[in-house]
């Protein structure tokens, strides 16, 4: 039963991570690559991580919504009305891609993997719940800072208004004396190419 | 977990209709109990609308998914000690996965058709819900808490001397501010209302509408069952047998929801969106911190 | 055991299904234009490391903890790529229109 | 690990039944002013699928870097009773700081249409 | 099936009203009506009711309606002069005897069956469209990138005229409108709303009218609650004040191509349904004036 459902699961987890790379609609991509995440979410249940697993499961269908929203706004032909090509370097990624998968299964098959089970009395939240606030309170913490500092650059990056005024409008910081040339390094000139990207 | 899977499918049916009933009462159009069945089969007999180059596949599937998650997150609601369709140890999870895959149900279901309300309705709603879903997750967190346990079953264990909702009076509140978000209704029914002709379902027709309305009520039904359980001690209760004070307990919560929905007033967007991130989310951390302060030893 | 051809969950298969979602995962980091689509390529990657790990976790370290902390770690870089990298699509796209992984390389005056 | 084959099974049976459900009314006359997006008797010139321009997107990364959070609340939500008042303190602590993200976010109009 | 025939006969006939002029205060009687649902979207709808007169300028406007509602579909004109040669004429207070008959009967479509641009065959794949963003695939052009007025991110422009019967806007007001997200970024007018009757300029229904397009009844205790949804300062919150203590609203809003843009489409409608429509039309009609 579990060796069925972990058969069931990994197909559908490489067929549609394969998928996300070969439709036309962002949004079938990115919901293509959600059911990878959901099938390896419960292939992690099937081993004993029931929170791992589920986790990946809610984290991912939240991530993968933004990843979505993010391909609509800036694919162009975000629906795949028009069939498209993508893809530049095919060959050489397709080679580089299967020498990896090769390399690993040989890595797998060839080394001696130690054996040392979960034991069926082990309680994996629990567990989790100790080492978090035990010996990996750290890890806890930055983690913390970590994502404080990613919420912060996100939103410097992303937000129009830069320090110095609008961001598109160059964001020039004010002179070191008053009048003077402005601090820092100017920003190139000549956004907004328009309609170079078009013509494919 | 066959025989409590097989008295939930049972179970559901009624409850969806009973869902459907408290949407009718006081709209003032008579035919309570048989209104919602003569629409819903009117609707069975009408064609489905195409529409210019929709998404056919996740337009179909898109009321299938949103049932499907309303299935699952009722699947982990214990109807009696011991009896739980999935006995998950980590149920309050997966009803978690469940509310952030609605977000993306949603939110197909208003991609789909290529249409622009549908397309309004769907953006809108994921701006909304997303931060929503949030709330509910600090909320039940706080329900975790004196269970020592992800188990929804433990969960109602630790309520046998006091219910979580005199624990953490602002968690069913806020919880119910998920509920309204995920079965797409009142102040948070942001991925329809009349400004923008129906939203997400503005261009469906027929059976495809019927089956997501008919998701959307069992989803209203799951959602309660959950709040029964989480907040109201699901099954526990004198006299009566467990699995009817579940069901007395659900259709309380179903009745509540759908009043919230009425009461309440829809925000244009932005503005529930700051209300959602600076009043409600700082709300939910000090109901957390009450819980937390409260149980500790 | 019969169902399913004699495949069965152990470390070495679970390990092979993640080495085939790191392969196309590197397949699509490396084959697409835009840059959003690289980060799906990325994503898959980690998707593969995620099970991976879980499959360690279950089978060679005992159930000891720090596995399941990795995959979290491994959960949280993949969350602080998505936003950082979306901000500087946004940022790019704000000066120059553009979101293809070449009119990136321009940037480099 | 029968724990996950009950809600696959459900999945597939309210799948099945909305599936069927749909094929259950007649078949519609699929002609070009019918199926032509509703807008009150205007017409659109473009298809709606485009650069959808999601006027909250800084919210959206904010979003992502916060939702990690609840990745480490789940399993201190099980020890907390057992670690006590550090326990407490600790989440307090990554509450916090978490918290001035969405104080920043909020100072910088990012929970505003953009 | 024959059962689910049987339980269908008695349910209420789905009716998207197209109002034209004068229409507005009489649909509004018929919302509490059984037998009867007005509903949003014409796609909900079994029956077509025209009800005051239209002009015939938009007569190619209601054949798209028409052949919104999926099929079988039937049009009643109430108090409406024809305008095509189909469906039920009803001319007293009471349309639901006209519209029980028109929903036994089947109309074939208006229009001709027609896609929007012909593309079937056409480019390398045959579905009208060359390279990633030319041609009218599947019988339309695909959006493309204009400034913004609001972030400065250009993306799309969504360019479509919406009305003259949507259920949020006055009816027979057509915006010529172009969206980037959900942000109004260009507005112009290209009909004003119809005339209504001065019934349709008292607090009550105006009030109703507002307080719908926010999900709620229109019950006064509330819509004082409703109050608090409403911007701060924004004059919308002023006047579903006044129209909730029963006053009168004479203000007359800006132009609508200088005061939409900006606005997000909720906004946008809200901020439309917060005057009173002989207002809006005023404010139509006198650029056109000029």
């Amino acid at each position: 039963m579990t060796d069925a459902l972990f058969l069931v699961l990994s197909a559908l987890a490489v067929w549609s991570g394969w998928r996300v790379f070969r439709v036309d609609s962002m949004v079938r991509a990115s919901f293509q690559l959600l059911v990878s995440f959901i099938a390896v979410g419960l292939i992690a249940v099937l081993l004993a991580a029931p929170y791992i697993g589920i986790a990946t499961v809610f984290m991912m269908a939240v991530e993968m919504m933004v990843m979505a929203l993010f391909m609509v706004m800036f694919m162009m032909n975000p629906a795949g009305l028009n069939p498209m090509s993508m893809v530049h370097q095919h060959r050489f990624a397709a080679i580089t891609g299967g020498t990896a998968f090769a390399g690993l299964v040989a890595a797998v098959l060839l080394s001696d993997l130690p054996a040392n089970p979960v034991p069926p009395e082990a309680e994996a939240v629990r567990d989790l719940g100790r080492e978090l606030l035990g010996p990996s309170m750290l890890i806890f913490e930055t983690a913390g800072v970590t994502l404080l500092a990613t919420m912060i650059g996100a939103v410097v990056l992303s937000a129009r208004s830069g320090r110095y005024g609008e961001s598109d409008a160059g964001s020039v910081p004010p002179g070191l004396t008053p009048g003077g040339a402005p601090a820092g390094r100017r920003p190139a000139q000549g956004g907004g190419h328009h309609d170079h990207h078009w013509g494919h | 977990m066959i025989a409590a899977t097989l008295y939930l499918l049972l179970a559901l049916p009624p409850l969806v209709w009973a869902a459907a009933v408290f949407d009718r009462i006081g709209t003032g159009r008579g035919a309570l109990l048989a209104g919602p069945l003569r629409n819903g089969a009117a609707l069975l007999l009408r064609p489905v609308a195409p529409t210019e180059a929709p998404d056919r596949l996740n337009r179909l599937l898109a009321p299938g998914w949103y049932l499907a998650l309303a299935l699952v997150g009722l699947s982990v609601v214990p109807l009696a000690p011991g009896l739980v369709a999935s006995d998950l140890s980590t149920g309050l999870v997966l009803w978690g996965a469940c509310e952030a895959l609605t977000v993306v149900v949603v939110f197909l279901h208003g991609w789909s058709p290529n249409a622009p309300f549908p397309l309004l309705g769907a953006y809108r709603y994921v701006a909304i819900a997303l931060p929503a879903m949030l709330l509910s997750m600090f909320v039940l967190i706080g329900a975790a808490l004196p269970a020592q346990s992800l188990s929804v079953g433990a969960v109602v264990e630790a309520q046998r001397e006091v219910w979580n909702l005199v624990r953490q009076p602002l968690g069913l509140p806020l919880f119910m501010a998920l509920g309204l978000a995920l079965t797409l209704r009142g102040p948070f029914d942001y991925a329809g209302g009349a400004e923008l002709a129906g939203g997400t379902s503005a261009e469906e027709s027929g059976p495809a509408l019927a089956a997501w309305r008919l998701a959307r009520a069992a989803m209203l039904v799951a959602f309660s069952a959950m709040a029964a359980t989480a907040f109201l001690g699901g099954y526990l209760g004198p006299v009566l047998p467990g699995p009817l004070w579940l069901l007395l307990k659900t259709l309380a919560v179903m009745a509540a929801t759908v009043a919230a929905g009425r009461f309440f007033a829809r925000m244009p967007p932005a503005r529930m969106l700051t209300l959602l991130w600076v009043v409600l989310l700082p709300l939910s951390f000090a109901n957390l911190a009450l819980v937390g302060i409260e149980v500790l030893p | 055991m019969t169902i399913t051809g004699g495949i069965e969950m152990t470390l070495v298969s679970v390990l092979i299904v993640a080495a085939a979602l790191i392969g196309i995962g590197l397949y699509g980091a490396l084959s697409q234009q835009s840059f959003v689509m690289l980060m799906m390529g990325l994503e898959l990657m980690l998707n593969g490391a995620i099970l991976a790990i879980v499959g360690f976790w279950a089978f060679s370290l005992g159930g000891a903890p720090e596995g399941q902390l990795l995959a979290i770690i491994v959960m949280a870089v993949m969350a602080v790529e998505m936003a950082v990298g979306f901000a500087l699509v946004v940022a790019v796209y704000r000066k120059r229109q553009a979101d293809m992984t070449e009119s990136l390389t321009e940037l480099r005056h | 690990m029968t724990e996950i084959a009950m809600p696959l099974v459900l999945v597939l049976l309210a799948v099945a039944f909305a599936w069927g459900l749909q094929r259950l009314g007649p078949e519609a006359g699929a002609t070009w002013p019918h199926r032509a997006p509703f807008l009150g008797g205007g017409v659109p010139q473009t298809h709606a699928w485009q650069r959808w321009h999601a006027r909250y997107y800084p919210m959206t990364l904010l979003f992502i870097a916060f939702e990690m959070e609840m990745m480490f609340m789940y399993p201190w939500a099980v020890v907390y009773i057992e670690t006590g008042t550090k326990a407490l303190a600790e989440m307090g602590m990554f509450l916090g700081i978490l918290s001035v993200g969405i104080l920043y976010g909020w100072r910088e109009g990012v929970f505003r249409w953009q | 099936m024959s059962l689910l025939a049987s339980l269908a006969r008695g349910a209420e006939i789905p009716v998207f009203a197209a109002i034209g002029a004068g229409g507005l205060a009489p649909v509004e009687t018929l919302r509490r009506r059984p037998g009867l649902r007005l509903v949003d979207t014409p796609r909900h709808a079994r029956v077509l009711l025209v009800a005051g007169e239209v002009d015939a300028a938009h007569a190619t406007a209601l054949e798209r309606l028409h052949a919104q509602l999926a099929r079988p579909r039937a049009t009643v004109w109430w108090r409406a002069p024809r305008l095509f040669d189909r469906g039920e004429i009803a001319d007293g207070d009471d349309p639901t005897g006209a519209i029980r008959r028109a929903a036994e009967t089947d109309e074939p479509d208006q229009r001709p069956d027609l896609p929007p641009h012909p593309w079937e065959g056409i480019g390398p794949h045959g579905q009208g469209g060359m390279g990633m963003m030319g041609g009218t695939p599947y019988g339309r052009p695909m959006a493309m990138t204009a400034e913004d007025i609001r972030d400065g991110l250009a993306l799309d422009a969504y360019r479509a005229r919406f009305g003259p019967f949507l259920p949020m806007l006055p009816p027979g007001l057509a915006l010529d409108l172009t969206l980037q997200g959900d942000v109004i970024v260009a507005a112009g007018v290209a009909a004003p709303p119809y005339p209504q009757g001065a019934e349709s300029d008292a607090p009550g229904p105006c009030a109703a009218r507002m307080l719908r397009l926010m999900g709620i009844g229109p019950r006064a205790a509330r819509a004082r609650g409703a109050l608090a949804a409403l911007p701060r300062g924004s004059g919308m919150r002023r006047r579903l004040a006044a129209w909730v203590d029963g006053a009168r609203v004479d203000e007359t809003p800006r132009p609508l191509p200088d005061a939409l843009p900006g606005r997000d489409w909720t906004g946008a409608a809200l901020w439309l349904a917060s005057f009173a429509p002989s207002r809006l039309r005023a404010a139509c009609l006198k650029p056109e004036a000029a």
